[in-house]
């Protein structure tokens, strides 16, 4: 049961990458295609609920995907993940989203 | 004759051997040799007196045009008496003189001696040109040796350095001289020279042929302005100086300009020459003599008046000259060297040399004053002596020729000094002056006494009974250097001649030089414009120019700026390919334009951006980003024009430098500032772009040339049916061309070599290196990503041989596998993963690669030659993927002995 | 094509000679690793340009069809290789005379041409 | 046929996107800047490769692109380690 | 099929262009890696795929594996790159409040 | 003989150094397993290159093997013709001198860092030149030579060693890449690397723009790697930090290597002598760049006082002489050249030999410090006399031979001028070896208490001295090899 909770959750998570892969891309591009480069980028810190080092990772490595946003660090107590995002406009609701959206399936996988 | 001289070669390196045993006696002993030779000689004389001459010869190297021809004539009789015969009384008298030095010491001085004495008769009785320049060089060397004997005294060895280089540079003319003759004429034979005299004078090669002999003669023979290395040369112990530098060695260049005198005779100017520098060395050696003031360096200058005379007699023409010089030469070879005996008695007892500073020896070294007033009234040319004879012979020589009297007025004032001198030289240390010592250091002994005596007698004996050695000697010599018999007439007493009456005046002149010598000598001493003649002074001077002047040059060019040596090279290439463009005459061809296909175009423009990009950017962070833009472009061109393999290795090196080159960056400062000035930078600028257009000159022009390799056809045929293999690049690789890559290889292997000695290693740190900051994600992630690229590298090694990859692509990308992981976690984790020592994988990876082409070797066949098997349950397995596995092997090792020692001393 | 590659070679050699003639070494080393691009690019026109075909031999065929010259890719392959040695080597060497001298400078890394009683210390060895 | 002359048409795009690329590397102004450039290098020579691939049929070049994905990720690497380290020196 | 390929190729250029284009418009090295790393690699991802699809390729395994590898590595490059920019004294545009400060050693002034 | 035994003949003078090189590779944390390892490799390469010569001499059909099987133009192919089987046997016997001679010289320390790899590998490259007839092959050797001689230049770390190789390196590369060039532009356009075949196709295609520039390029690539004027600089630069053993090494074989592979391409490729299309137009300047490297070197000799410095120049000096020989263009010009490159190998060798035992007994390398030797090592000072009367030029030694081939070559050549050069730096060379020997033996020492010279060095030196006197007694024989050399490389044997 756990195995297939595992298995439900990586093909949730490479869903959820290459469909956040396109629109990244495609939200850079069009930023860059703009006649006027408008961005607004900023540097966030997400706290971190998953414990184990390469749960971190993974969460670290998902949010480095989402559009315009890449982790920057992770806290030497690997509590919280610091976050280059390009073009936001409200920091509060890109961190819930990272949380809702990758830390949840990421939990999944590492209970 | 060969016996002879081999019999004296190695008797000359035996016998003085005695000197170890024996003591006192051991001159008498080792005597026996030369007292032998000289009777091998006598016995000789038969023939040699009918006008025969004796001939041999051995193959040595014909090829070369070299035969080991000897000829024993009249003239060379003469030399080989004296020199046999002198050489006899000089190792007894050297037996007495030489007592109190160490054995070893003497041993030496007999050897030598020896030695001396058989190239002095291979120098004469030598036929072949060739052979008697190798005796004639083998003089000098020994020359050299002797005088600076007493190697301790700076003086000596001076002296023995200026002899040397002034007679090598002599010897050097003779070598000129010898195969500007042999061009001419065909052969060395000296017989032939001498036949084909006019030849050789009337060839282009005449007039430098001349010159090189008379210099070569003059500096053998110190003539002026060679004449300055002789008396130094009296730093020779004392049988020496009497063996070589009175009686025989310099007596060679008159032996040279005798047997060339009809070669430099057949031009205008020869003779002219010839008397003209013995005039000059004859004045200067006279005036020389008189302000001499030791009793050796008295004899040397007096020495070099009778060479000069020596060489004027062999100047002027007709037979009388040609008989003076013969007779001349014996008289003076008898008395110089009785005269040397006894002033090195002189200075062995009182260890005085100055004329001056000696006197009254007569009473305490009595046989000695003995022997030098014979000698001394012999050199005076006072009748009965056998030196009146050859005096009178000289006046006759001198009148008889067809010379002014210029030459003659200069031999009677020569010869006037020299009566001066041998008073003096007589006079002043044994009966003048009082009794000034009474205690010796060494007494009179017979070993000492007895040669000088022996000379002395001789001269007188000679001069009393001339007929034997007229016949035997003489008249030989006379005609082999004149070239047919002369009626040689020796006699004390000729009656009332004009040569007598110029006796009478040198012996007038003589005399009174005699009689106030003391202020002659003081006056001309006080003279110091004098001391300017010596010119040693002047070649010391020269010498020292060179010196300076070499120095100055080669800090001038090697001035230890590299760029500028560079600069040199870069601009040399440039102007060399442009002159053999220039100067082949061709015009350059231009190939077919093509298609221009505008991606690829694009592409390399970049790289070539890339590099201009590079030269002009002010970090060295930048200038290796843009240089990495270039390899980057180029390793794209690669891959657009079919060539992925290529393309492969570049990307992987790129990579590889990146990770390499970082490290160097790491440790050096980024900021590099300007290091030329613009002036430097524009001619910089113009050199490369110069060499740069010479390239693009020769690249097209080759590429409109005609195409088509045969190697190239040959490969793509045999690849898959002889090789085995579908990439033919890896199949040349590994097999057509294998061992190209075996040669690199080992290339990189020593690179590891380097590599592993001059970077830290492992435990060499003190402390283990703290993790790297990096990304926690790359951390994470590191050792999975390490371990794929590991796994591609086999991939890629195992496809190699037929996709694109291979052995070198394999090896750098498993380095480039270490690299992550010691990007990731530390130089040290990824050694300990490695766990082998890098050069141990490159020792395998050799063994691997060189033991591949060994079993084609056992089979019969030639190395390298790979077996294949093909057993049913594998597709294919060949010698060449141990081949290729020791280049991975080989490469991954040396990539990992830079990357360790580099991070290490990167991160110090 | 090959014009302007020769060109394009040439060029990189170029400015590869000017970097060379740099007395800061890090950038004369980088100039070299420049010179052996050139190198290779030039000789890449000795095999002639002309087919995109990599010199690999299709399956099935026993024999290579038109394709890029393979005798000069070989060629260059063992020039890059080496050149990639050399590279890297010399770079070794610069470190090794950073550590000693604390310099890059050309003009000061100039032990080797001062010669005499001062390096004489050092220069014994059993 | 068509297939030829769009690997041409976007071959030329790709090689104006490498001289945009090149362009920052060049230019920076910083070593990040750089950097970054020389990744994008990456994805283009890859994008070559497929495209060589396409127009010689020939799947070697595939292998070339993988090769490049996992040779230039590791240089990567290497730049950015080196800026990392390259910040506590002045 | 072709044309699918086509377009997937077409597209996968036009987004290798636009990162480039990023790389140089964008204000500061954090913005133009987004740009280059996650637009630049769905590009060539894109570009692949549209090979792989014309059906001249036999190469699908080794395509599809160049895809996975760079979509796998993708993220991780964004990361290291962002990091190292950050901590290379990187000029930061339009960055409000950094709450980094202090917690990553930061150069002073930008290596240039 | 036959032609397995051709092909294992050929192959051991190379595959030996390697297999040696990997093996002291594996063992090079025990010194003395290394040591064993670097002699009994040098002396079996010595024996193997004998019987090469004698297989040579004694059967005129020149042995060949193509690597890998192949027909002949097809793979790497190593002939024996005769320079180079000639050269084997020299580059053994100064290989196998310097391991004996290392015994005394070469601690445990400097095996540790990989001497005997490095020294074995150097051997093999320059064995591997002297035999090929491939001219990419050859541009390999020179690189591994490159590698192993930067490797034992800096085996001791110090500043002058590294700057020394750093400037060796400079130019080596900028070498590397003139040459490589040049064999590219041979192969683009002759498509061929065999060398006596690329020969064939340029004499019959008429000159061109290409072919000059590659001929430039060759001719100052190789004369980088001979050290000759103005491309000398780098050799004063750095011979002299190198360990003895390693420095006399150099002089006897890298700058030779170099030598012999102009003289292969000059006359086999491009014709000098034969005034075939190509490298014709060269043949005029050969005789200025030999008369430049004479005259400029020698004064660079007479200029110094460090022992290994006066040598280093002397070292270039003679690549001028030989330069000379073969700037003449006649077959009995490069007949002199092979004479003379064979004479100073040894010749070299030796006197760096020399100079590390005077340096080992009066602590200096400098002469005015040096001395003593005479009375000291009696023996020594003989066997030193030897090389230094050799290169002097004076009879009954080698050099005198080397020489007067030399100016003799020039006189038949109708170029008296060079030969006139030729002379007028031998007589400089007189006078700086003359001191050289007066300094360093005869005079005294300065320091009263001198280290007893190891025995190791002087049966090394005796070794080398015997072949100079042998040669100089016996000069037709090296002359009758060097003859029908020439005649090979003309391709008329
Ligand atoms: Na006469
Ligand atoms: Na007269």
């Amino acid at each position: 049961m756990k195995q297939l909770r595992r298995l439900r959750a990586i093909c949730v998570l490479t869903a959820i990458f290459l469909w956040d892969l396109v629109v990244a891309s495609v939200s850079v591009a069009r930023i860059v295609l703009a006649p006027t480069i408008r961005t607004h980028p900023a540097i966030i810190a997400v706290p971190v609920s998953v414990r184990r080092p390469w749960a971190v990772a993974l969460f670290a490595y998902f949010t480095s995907l989402t559009p315009g946003s890449t982790c920057l660090h992770v806290s030497d107590d690997r509590t919280r993940l610091y976050l280059h995002i390009l073009d936001t406009q409200d920091a509060e609701a890109s961190v819930a989203r990272f949380k809702q959206l990758y830390e949840r399936w990421i939990l999944e996988l590492e209970a | 004759m060969f016996v002879i001289l081999l019999i004296s070669l190695i008797g000359a390196c035996v016998m003085p051997l005695a000197a170890r045993v024996i003591g006192r006696g051991a001159g008498l002993v080792i005597a026996l040799l030369p007292i032998g030779l000289l009777a091998a000689f006598v016995s000789m004389a038969p023939v040699v007196e009918r006008g025969w001459v004796l001939g041999e010869g051995r193959n040595w190297a014909p090829r070369i045009g070299l035969d080991l021809t000897l000829r024993l004539d009249g003239f060379s009789f003469l030399f080989c008496l004296l020199v046999t015969g002198i050489c006899a009384l000089v190792v007894i008298y050297a037996g007495g003189y030489l007592t109190g030095k160490p054995r070893q010491e003497r041993t030496r001085f007999f050897t030598l001696i020896l030695l001396f004495q058989t190239a002095m008769l291979g120098t004469v009785l030598a036929e072949s040109l060739l052979v008697m320049l190798l005796f004639w060089e083998a003089t000098s060397i020994l020359s050299f040796l002797l005088v600076g004997f007493d190697s301790r005294s700076a003086r000596a060895r001076r002296a023995a350095l200026m002899a040397l280089q002034v007679t090598a540079f002599g010897g050097l003319m003779l070598l000129a001289a010898v195969l500007m003759i042999g061009h001419v004429l065909g052969s060395y034979s000296m017989a032939e020279a001498v036949r084909q005299a006019e030849t050789i004078a009337a060839s282009p090669l005449g007039t430098p042929i001349v010159a090189c002999i008379l210099i070569a003669a003059f500096t053998k023979s110190a003539q002026f302005p060679f004449h300055f290395w002789l008396p130094n040369a009296m730093q020779a112990p004392t049988p020496a100086s009497a063996y070589l530098h009175s009686a025989t060695m310099v007596k060679l260049g008159i032996y040279l300009l005798a047997r060339f005198e009809p070669v430099f005779a057949a031009t205008g100017w020869g003779r002219g020459v010839v008397v003209t520098v013995a005039c000059l060395t004859m004045l200067v050696a006279a005036l020389q003599a008189l302000r001499a003031e030791n009793f050796k360096s008295a004899l040397a200058y007096s020495t070099i008046a009778s060479l000069g005379i020596l060489t004027l007699l062999v100047g002027l023409d007709g037979p009388a000259a040609t008989v003076a010089m013969v007779g001349f030469l014996l008289a003076h070879a008898l008395y110089k060297a009785a005269l040397f005996f006894c002033a090195g008695v002189v200075l062995h007892a009182t260890g005085q040399q100055n004329l001056r500073a000696l006197g009254g020896l007569a009473r305490v070294l009595p046989f000695t004053a003995l022997a030098c007033v014979g000698a001394s009234l012999s050199m005076a040319g006072i009748p009965p002596f056998i030196g009146f004879i050859s005096k009178e012979f000289l006046f006759e020589a001198q009148i008889e020729s067809s010379w002014e009297t210029a030459p003659l007025a200069i031999a009677v004032i020569v010869n006037a000094a020299m009566v001066g001198v041998a008073g003096v030289v007589t006079l002043r240390p044994f009966f003048l002056g009082g009794a000034k010592h009474r205690e010796l250091r060494n007494g009179e002994s017979l070993s000492l006494v007895a040669p000088p005596l022996l000379l002395a007698v001789a001269g007188l004996l000679i001069s009393l009974d001339p007929d034997w050695i007229t016949r035997v000697a003489l008249r030989p010599a006379v005609a082999a250097v004149y070239g047919r018999a002369v009626d040689v007439d020796i006699a004390v007493w000729h009656g009332l001649t004009p040569m007598l009456m110029l006796s009478a005046v040198v012996i007038g002149i003589g005399a009174l030089i005699v009689r106030y010598w003391r202020q002659i000598h003081i006056r001309l001493r006080g003279a110091e414009r004098f001391d300017r003649l010596a010119l040693e002074k002047l070649w010391e001077r020269s010498l020292r120019g060179l010196m300076h002047g070499s120095r100055a040059l080669t800090g001038w060019v090697q001035h230890g700026d590299l760029r500028r040596y560079l600069l040199v090279v870069v601009g040399g290439m440039a102007a060399l390919i442009a002159w053999s463009v220039i100067a082949a005459g061709a015009v350059p061809r231009l190939p077919d334009a093509g298609t221009l296909r505008l991606a690829p175009a694009l592409v390399a423009l970049v790289g070539l951006g890339g590099a201009v990009a590079a030269t002009r950017a002010q970090s060295l962070f930048t200038a290796m980003i843009a240089t990495g833009l270039t390899g980057f472009s180029i390793a794209l061109t690669f891959m657009l024009n079919g060539a992925p393999d290529l393309a492969l290795t570049q990307f992987a090196v790129e990579a590889l430098l990146v990770v390499l080159l970082t490290a160097l960056l790491m440790a050096v400062p980024l900021a590099s500032p300007a290091t030329r000035t613009p002036a430097m930078r524009r001619s910089d600028a113009v050199v490369a772009g110069v060499m740069a257009l010479m390239l693009v000159a020769g690249i097209v022009d080759m590429a409109a040339g005609p195409q088509g390799s045969a190697a190239s056809a040959f490969y793509s045929e045999m690849s898959y049916l002889g090789g085995k293999g579908h990439n033919v690049v890896n199949v040349i690789l590994v097999d057509f061309r294998a061992f190209d890559t075996l040669g690199e290889t080992m290339v990189i292997a020593m690179a590891a070599v380097l590599a592993r000695s001059l970077l830290m290693r492992r435990g060499r740190a003190a402390q283990e290196a703290a993790q790297p900051s990096v990304h926690f994600s790359f951390q994470a992630f590191g050792r999975v990503l390490s371990w794929t690229l590991l796994a591609a590298s086999l991939v890629i090694l195992w496809r190699g041989h037929d996709q694109p990859g291979g052995g070198f692509v394999g090896g750098l990308v498993a380095a480039l596998s270490f690299a992550l992981l010691s990007l990731a976690y530390g130089v040290e984790r990824a050694e300990r993963t490695l766990r082998a020592g890098p050069l141990t994988l490159v020792g395998i990876g050799m063994a691997c690669t060189l033991a591949s082409g060994l079993p084609g070797l056992i089979a019969g066949r030639p190395y390298l030659t790979h077996l294949w098997w093909e057993p049913v349950w594998f597709p294919k397995l060949g010698t060449t993927m141990i081949f290729d596995l020791g280049v991975y092997l080989v490469v991954l090792g040396a990539v990992l002995a830079f990357l360790f020692g580099l991070q290490r001393e990167a991160t110090k | 094509m090959t014009i302007l590659y020769a060109l394009t070679g040439a060029g990189i050699i170029g400015c590869a000679i000017f970097m060379i003639l740099s007395r800061n070494l890090v950038r004369m080393l980088l100039g070299l690793s420049l010179l052996a691009t050139g190198t290779n690019l030039l000789l890449f026109l000795a095999g002639r340009i002309g087919s995109e075909q990599p010199p690999i031999i299709r399956d099935g065929a026993k024999a290579l069809g038109v394709s890029a010259d393979p005798v000069a890719q070989a060629l260059i392959l063992t020039a890059i290789v080496i050149g990639f040695a050399l590279t890297v080597m010399l770079g070794v060497l610069v470190l090794r005379a950073w550590r000693s001298g604390g310099t890059v400078d050309a003009r000061e890394v100039d032990a080797a041409e001062m010669v005499g009683p001062a390096q004489e210390r050092d220069d014994l060895h059993g | 046929m068509t297939l030829t002359i769009l690997s041409a048409v976007l071959g030329l795009v790709l090689a104006i996107a490498l001289v945009l690329a090149g362009w920052r590397m060049v230019r920076g102004p910083g070593f990040a800047d750089r950097v970054i450039a020389l990744d994008m290098l990456t994805a283009i020579a890859v994008g070559f490769a497929a495209l060589t691939a396409v127009t010689t049929g020939r799947g070697a070049f595939l292998d070339i692109a993988l090769g490049i994905a996992l040779i230039n990720f590791v240089a990567t690497l290497a730049f950015a380690a080196f800026l990392e380290r390259k910040r506590r020196e002045p | 099929m072709i044309v699918v390929a086509m377009v997937l190729m077409t597209l996968g250029t036009a987004f290798v262009l636009a990162a480039a284009i990023g790389v140089i418009r964008l204000r500061d090295p954090l913005q133009r890696m987004h740009s280059a790393t996650k637009a630049g690699t769905l590009g060539t991802a894109l570009l692949i795929l549209g090979a792989l699809l014309t059906g001249t390729i036999d190469r699908t395994g080794t395509g599809l594996l160049t895809l996975i590898f760079l979509l796998i590595t993708l993220p991780l490059v964004a990361q290291v790159l962002a990091r190292a920019s950050y901590v290379s004294g990187s000029r930061l545009e339009g960055i409000g409040s950094d709450p980094l400060d202090g917690e990553l050693d930061r150069t002073d002034e930008m290596l240039r | 003989m036959t032609c397995m035994g051709d092909a294992l003949l050929l192959t051991l003078p190379v595959l030996v150094p390697f297999l040696g090189a990997a093996l002291a590779l594996l063992l090079r944390k025990h010194p003395a397993a290394a040591l064993m390892t670097g002699l009994a490799a040098s002396g079996f390469v010595l024996l193997a290159s004998v019987a090469l010569l004698t297989r040579v001499m004694v059967d005129p059909r020149v042995p060949l093997t193509v690597f890998g099987g192949w027909p002949q133009g097809f793979g790497i192919g190593f002939s024996a013709a005769l320079p180079g089987s000639a050269l084997v046997v020299v580059t053994a016997l100064i290989l196998f001198a310097a391991a004996i001679y290392a015994i005394g010289d070469i601690g445990p320390r400097r095996r540790r860092g990989g001497y005997d790899a490095l020294m074995l590998a150097m051997a093999g490259a320059m064995n591997g030149a002297c035999l090929t007839n491939d001219l990419f092959n050859l541009y390999v050797w020179f690189e591994l030579a490159l590698l192993a001689a930067l490797g034992l230049l800096t085996i001791d770390r110090r500043p002058a060693q590294i700057d020394g190789a750093i400037r060796y390196a400079a130019f080596a590369m900028l070498a590397a890449t003139f040459i490589l060039i040049g064999v590219g532009m041979i192969y683009g356009m002759t498509g061929t690397l065999d060398i006596r075949t690329a020969g064939a196709v340029l004499a019959d295609s008429p000159a061109s723009v290409a072919s000059a520039v590659a001929a430039a390029l060759l001719l100052g690539g190789l004369m980088l790697k001979s050290g000759l004027a103005p491309f000398h600089l780098w050799l004063p630069a750095s011979y002299h930090t190198a360990p003895t053993t390693v420095a006399a090494v150099f002089a006897g074989l890298l700058t030779k290597m170099g030598f012999y592979a102009l003289l292969l391409v000059m006359v086999v490729i491009f014709g000098v002598g034969r005034g075939a299309p190509g490298g014709a137009q060269l043949t005029p300047l050969l005789g200025g760049i030999a008369a430049l490297t004479m005259l400029l070197c020698v004064a660079g000799a007479l200029g110094q006082t460090d022992m290994r410095r006066i040598l280093a120049y002397h070292v270039v000096a003679q690549v001028g002489y030989m330069m000379a020989a073969l700037a003449l263009g006649t077959r009995d010009g490069v007949t002199a050249a092979i004479f003379y490159m064979v004479h100073s190998m040894i010749v070299q060798a030796n006197l760096f030999f020399g100079a590390g035992l005077i340096r080992r007994a009066s602590a200096s390398w400098d002469l005015t410090r040096a001395g003593g030797i005479v009375r000291r090592e009696p023996l020594f000072a003989l066997l030193f006399a030897v090389p230094v009367l050799s290169l002097s030029g004076i009879p009954p030694f080698s050099g005198f031979w080397a020489k007067l081939f030399v100016i003799r070559e020039s006189l038949d050549a109708d170029m008296a001028w060079l030969g006139g050069v030729a002379l007028l730096a031998g007589l400089l060379t007189i006078v700086s070896m003359s001191t050289f020997w007066s300094d360093a033996c005869w005079k005294d020492a300065r320091r009263t208490s001198m280290r007893a010279v190891p025995k190791s060095g002087l049966v090394a030196m005796a070794l080398l001295s015997a072949a100079t006197v042998v040669i100089g007694l016996m000069p037709q024989w090296l002359w009758s090899i060097a003859q029908l050399s020439a005649r090979l490389l003309e391709g008329q044997g």
